[in-house]
């Protein structure tokens, strides 16, 4: 048993750019660029950052569903950053993923309760009439009905989708679920739904969470540390009490800043930043947030800080600290 | 009290088909003051896009109706004129933005084509200067590059030059009023900043009113003078925006707060609404939120609530507050 | 520009060696010997050897499709068995002929289509709409060859207004211009007519696409006139899938073209091919095919040219 | 406080019909589809069942009238060797329609097999693969027909066959884009994660999800094929005579246009007319069930 349910270390993906009559490669898009984080047992991790930051791809090669271009993946104490075939398979079963679009994620063609049995039957967990009952029993533990199992995804609504995915990707009891903007397609009351049930879910199998979302306060209700992306690039990490009271990063407090807040009476100070995030294909020099800082220093246009831990257990990659 | 720019007087759009009848705004009333920002807030389904469309009369055809009602704008009652009458009220004195854009522009026709055509068409502006007003537009909204811009198209853009875009095309007649249709909802956050910190400078240097339709809360906290919250095709709540974030009354209100996790306060559990919204094709004959509500009683399944002042200017759809 | 177009004909030149080879063999492994069918009657074992022998056939087939590509590249496509003439000069009489016929087809069909499937979706589910709707399944239905026909029992027979056939009045010892297009209006309005029908049903569901996009919703939101949103945001979207649709017809308007050739007695591609097949006149036949599949290639790069000038989110760099 | 379980409740939802009877619901809800298929049924009875009432040989000419107008001994008259016509109508029609739908099927069995493992395999695989496609699609079919025709001597097996062999070229294209599309779809990455295999994959994940659009590409290829059988009698290179076909017949009658035969003219013209609409109806009708899944 180690330490961690998943310790990625160094992870990047670099997306080539073809072009020309041969399709040579004349760049890269650096999508995730040096990412380094742990998850222990129990905990979830909220990762937040805008679109294009490389949050989404992060999880994609956790689940390898996207092929890391250098880095490592350890999944429960294994390295599964160059597994295949059969190897590939066994990690998947210790970890799931729940999808952001509960529209697309289930197979229109199969009823919910073949969706959800599908990994106990292919990967021979259970004989098929057994894995039928377990899948009614999952819906059960997501809060549907077990006579549901023979409906089909169009017969339900995006909140009962949603739960639908949560019961398949239950149902192989992973360690960890990586969850990519699982509810941000969701209504708010929707939303809450599935974010209690997800809480509650934790704490009865003991799961890990690597919540991705660009929600700041969803991603604090969830989780017990919350790390920040910026441009392919983890800024900043935290436990969420330390993280969202005393941001140390200028972007995560303009990302603070700047989620408008459902009250009236405290108002912080906003801070507007300048323009938009610069492109990963054609990423600036030395800090990636040095162009849009409004704190920024010449050293930061040229050299790439490095981590350094500030507060307890909470790190920041800033030539403002250090 | 002047009387208000902007006076909706129990609306009905309706989708009519053979199969249903989806009654998709069912009697609302809105008034909108000049120089004022009034937020309709709700969730999908609800009706509020629904409405600004209605007050555009660009309800989607053949199916989408108004059935009843008045949208009186300026003193003249919008369902009262010609399409042609209308035609020359559109862009010039109110005017709308969309969610999406992406897709609200034109792919195949310059920035500039798209913003000056407006003048173009309601101001009488010939061409060139017409562009050139366009490029000063550009400007004002913070378009950096505006003389480029204005000959790229929208695919050369970020989503948020894209909304300022949206913005200077809409503002460039000078309406009276604008409807934002969720605005901000496809932007990230430090984008949305720039855009509803763009709208209020918008609103403080030519007193247009806003109606500003979202989903999110925390924008109509930042944004609204007023707010008007739909649930069902109806008005539930419509009260100052002060109040209503220190006393919701409508038990619908008080739930939607109560979901939203919060950026510095700690919440074990969230209140979650229970169910989900009834369909607008078949509405129970009583309170529509009577079946999800916490506080419901047997009467309220069985004759719908009215929607009253419960305090001066305070409107409750609720019997029981 | 100028070098997109030169890597896409580059880029042609493989699949163009790939039409000839696919044609070359099908002509060789298929039973059956020109030689025989040239002498005919005359035929002795001799003869057949020495005729062999002077076209070429006794070689191995590689180096037959070698010498072949050797002169074609020469622009020499070698002679007719059949009438002793080169290909090219064949070639050079009846590609006008398909060529004015297929062009002023596509041009009217395409005209017509953009004006009809507009008007449709326009007016969706009015009278006009259903009625234009019956019409154009009858003449998408409708085979070519017996609308030809019926053309020359109508306008030709009965009514007199046009010649049955041919290209010019033989008997007019130096005809002009106008008899030219008195004898092609039949046979342009047969392929008119079917390949409109499938263009303006296809103009229709993009015409009906296009007003439902949010852009269309914004140009009413500005005010714009009816007139204006149709014109300047609806058609310009609108043609762009047709343009594609025109780069991909061409081996149909060529197969159409054959059957019309055909009945019109007018001597064309399809003609000339479709009197080659008989005789197995090699030459002509590869000759024939090699030119219609470098049209079509030059179709395609017509109309991928042609989007990149209406749509600007295409650029001709990015599309190789 | 609200609990979890009290949250889910899903009454009060209307209850929908399973994925496959909506489809046919909506198939049959569209007007041109009942009249496709039954207009297609009628024209099969024609064919088929009609020579077994209607006792009159197609190819032993009545010498005692020869092209003559309908009239009640010929109730569609009688072309110049004194054949009957309804008779040659109802025989020539045999022909086409078992060719026309075999070979539609066979390319699409093809097609799909080609397309399917074009997108799969990717990479280098996938680029001949298509490229061997746009090359045989820039060559007009029909003109390797006739000469595939014209050398061999045709019957039944061998038209499916030639037939298949330029129609599959559309199937597979579509195919590969459909599995392209599919392959990036959330439902087929939540297969992998729950360690779907490749063939589990194929069978359960991407035919089911685009073997409705194959069809409706297969119904236009059966009139495809049919229109393309009529072609090439027409051009005398259909199945050997003396077996009737229209297009075979309607170019016979084109000798008589001056006599204004129009009997001989109208029938052939007509039956494959309506071919090509009962088939188009269909293919329609099953586009437009197919169109929209959920609502």
């Amino acid at each position: 048993m180690s330490e961690y349910v998943l310790e990625v270390q160094d992870l990047k993906k670099y997306f080539p750019i073809k072009s020309g009559l041969l399709k040579r490669t004349v760049g890269y898009v650096r999508a995730v660029d040096g990412v380094s984080f742990q998850v222990k047992p129990g905990e979830t991790l909220g990762i937040v950052g805008e679109s294009g930051c490389g949050k989404s791809t992060t999880g994609r090669m956790i689940m390898r569903l996207t092929t890391p271009t250098s880095g490592k993946i350890i999944l429960d104490g294994k390295d599964i950053t160059h597994a295949k075939g059969e190897e590939l398979r066994a990690s998947r079963r210790k970890s799931q993923m729940v999808f952001q679009d509960p529209y697309a994620s289930l197979n229109p063609r199969m009823s919910v309760g073949e969706s959800i049995a599908e990994p106990l039957i292919v990967n021979k967990v259970l004989p098929k009439s057994e894995a039928f009952e377990r899948a009614g029993e999952l819906l059960k533990t997501v809060g549907l009905r077990a006579s549901d199992i023979n409906r089909y995804p169009h017969e339900f609504s995006g909140g009962q989708r949603q739960r639908i995915g949560i019961a398949r990707a239950l149902a192989l009891n992973p360690k960890l679920i990586v969850a990519d903007e699982a509810v941000s397609a969701l209504d708010v009351s929707i939303q809450s739904q599935i974010l209690n049930l997800l809480m509650d879910l934790k704490h009865q199998f003991n799961l890990s969470y690597l919540f991705i979302s660009h929600n700041l306060a969803v991603v604090r209700h969830i989780s017990d540390r919350v790390g920040v992306m910026y441009l392919g690039h983890l800024v900043e990490i935290g436990p969420k009490h330390s993280l969202y009271q005393d941001p140390l990063h200028p972007y995560t407090q303009a990302l603070l800043s700047a989620a408008p807040e459902p009250r009236r009476t405290k108002r912080r100070e906003r801070i507007i930043l300048q323009g938009d995030v610069p492109s990963p294909a054609n990423p600036p020099s030395g800090c990636p947030f040095h162009t849009r800082c409004p704190r920024v220093m010449d050293v930061c246009r040229q050299t790439m800080p490095k981590p350094v831990q500030v507060h307890p257990d909470h790190w920041v990659a800033c030539h403002l600290h250090g | 009290m002047a009387e208000p720019l902007l006076a909706i007087r129990d609306l009905k759009t309706y989708f009519v088909s053979k199969q249903a009848t989806v009654k998709a705004v069912d009697g609302i009333d809105i008034e909108v003051d000049r120089g004022q920002v009034v937020c309709i807030v709700g969730e999908s389904g609800c009706g509020k896009s629904m409405t600004s469309l209605s007050i555009m009369r660009l309800v989607p055809r053949p199916y989408g109706k108004i059935v009843g009602g008045q949208i009186l704008f300026d003193g003249r009652d919008l369902l009262q004129l010609s399409e042609r009458e209308m035609a020359d009220l559109r862009g010039s004195e109110i005017a709308m933005i969309f969610q999406e854009p992406m897709t609200a522009l034109n792919p195949v026709l310059s920035i500039g084509t798209q913003i000056s055509e407006v003048l173009v068409r309601h101001r009488g502006v010939p061409k060139r200067e017409a562009l050139d007003r366009a490029v000063e537009m550009l400007k004002f909204v913070g378009v950096p590059r505006a003389e480029q811009i204005v000959r790229e198209y929208p695919h050369q853009l970020s989503g948020g030059m894209r909304q300022r875009v949206m913005i200077a095309m809409a503002m460039i007649c000078e309406p009276k009023l604008l409807i934002a249709d969720e605005p901000t909802t496809a932007l990230d956050v430090t984008i949305q900043a720039q855009v509803l910190d763009l709208m209020k400078k918008m609103r403080r240097e030519t007193n247009t009113s806003i109606i500003l339709i979202t989903h999110d809360l925390g924008v109509v906290a930042d944004m609204a003078d007023h707010v008007v919250v739909m649930y069902a095709g109806q008005v539930v709540e419509s009260v100052d925006a002060d109040t209503l974030f220190s006393e919701p009354k409508h038990p619908y209100t008080r739930a939607l707060m109560e979901s939203i996790p919060s950026l510095d306060e700690d919440k074990d559990v969230l209140y979650s609404i229970p169910g989900t919204v009834p369909s607008a094709a078949n509405f129970p004959k009583g309170c529509r939120f009577a079946e999800r509500c916490p506080i419901a009683k047997p009467s309220c399944f069985e004759k719908m609530p009215e929607l009253r002042e419960v305090a001066p200017g305070h409107w409750v759809r609720c019997d029981l507050v | 520009m100028l070098s997109y177009i030169v890597r896409r004909i580059l880029q042609a030149i493989p699949s163009l060696i790939g039409i000839s080879i696919i044609t070359f063999v099908l002509l060789h492994i298929v039973p059956g010997n020109p030689v025989r069918i040239l002498l005919g009657q005359h035929y002795t074992p001799q003869r057949a050897a020495a005729l062999a022998q002077s076209l070429g056939l006794n070689k191995p087939l590689y180096m037959q499709y070698l010498i072949w590509l050797w002169n074609i590249l020469h622009g020499n496509l070698g002679y007719s068995y059949n009438y002793t003439e080169p290909v090219t000069y064949l070639i050079g009489h009846a590609l006008p002929n398909t060529l004015s016929l297929v062009l002023i087809a596509t041009i009217f069909a395409q005209l017509f289509a953009m004006l009809i499937g507009t008007v449709q979706a326009y007016f969706e589910n009015s009278i006009a709409d259903h009625v234009i709707t019956v019409l154009n399944y009858f003449f998408y239905s409708m085979p070519s060859f017996w609308l030809g026909i019926l053309m020359v029992m109508f306008f030709s027979i009965q009514l007199h207004w046009f010649p049955s056939g041919g290209v010019v009045n033989p008997q007019d010892p130096n005809p002009g211009f106008w008899d030219w297009l008195h004898h092609l209006v039949l046979p342009a309005a047969t392929l008119t007519l079917v390949t409109l029908a499938g263009y303006s049903r296809y103009m229709r569901s993009s015409v009906r696409e296009t007003l439902l996009m949010d852009y269309i919703r914004t140009a009413r939101a500005k005010g714009l006139r009816e007139s204006q949103v149709l014109w300047r945001h609806v058609l310009r979207n609108s043609i762009l899938p047709q343009i594609t649709l025109f780069g991909l017809s061409f081996p149909a308007l060529f197969a159409g073209a054959l059957f019309i050739e055909e009945i019109f007695n007018y001597p064309g591609m399809g003609l000339l091919y479709w009197n080659a097949v008989g005789t197995l006149d090699y030459p002509v036949l590869l000759g024939v095919t090699m030119f219609l599949g470098a049209l079509t290639i030059i179709g395609n790069l017509l109309a991928d040219i042609l989007y990149s000038l209406v749509d600007p989110r295409i650029s001709l760099e990015s599309m190789s | 406080m609200v609990t979890e379980t009290q949250v889910a409740n899903s009454a009060g939802e209307p209850r929908v019909q399973a994925t496959k009877w909506r489809t046919w619901k909506r198939f049959w809800r569209y007007p041109l589809s009942s009249i496709g298929v039954i207009g297609m049924v009628l024209l099969f009875a024609f064919c088929f069942v009609g020579p077994m009432l209607y006792h009159v040989s197609p190819t032993q000419g009545d010498f005692t009238a020869l092209l003559q107008p309908p009239s009640a001994k010929h109730p569609l008259g009688t072309d110049d060797a004194g054949h009957d016509v309804l008779a040659r109508m109802m025989v020539g029609g045999q022909a086409s329609l078992e060719v026309g739908f075999l070979s539609a099927f066979v390319a699409m069995a093809f097609g799909t097999l080609y397309g399917m493992v074009s997108a799969l395999a990717g990479g280098w695989v996938d680029i001949i693969l298509m490229r061997i496609v746009d090359i045989l699609l820039s060559i007009p079919s029909i003109f390797i027909l006739l000469f595939l025709n014209a050398t061999f001597k045709p019957n039944v097996g061998l038209m499916i066959f030639v037939l298949a062999a330029t129609s599959w070229l559309g199937v597979s294209r579509i195919v590969r884009g459909e599995v392209l599309k599919i392959k990036n779809e959330t439902y087929v990455e939540a297969a992998l994660l729950a360690g779907v295999r490749t063939w589990r994959l194929m069978t359960k994940y991407l035919v089911p999800n685009f073997i409705g659009t194959v069809l409706v590409t297969t119904t236009f290829a059966v009139a495809d094929s049919i229109l393309s059988i009529a072609g090439l009698s027409f051009l005398g290179l259909g199945l050997p005579p003396p077996a009737p076909n229209w297009g075979a017949d309607l170019s016979a009658a084109m000798n008589y246009i001056f006599q204004n035969a129009w009997w001989l003219i109208y029938p052939p013209g007509i039956l494959i007319l309506c071919s090509q609409l009962f088939v188009n109806f269909i293919g329609d009708g099953l586009r437009h069930a197919l169109e929209t899944r959920t609502d």
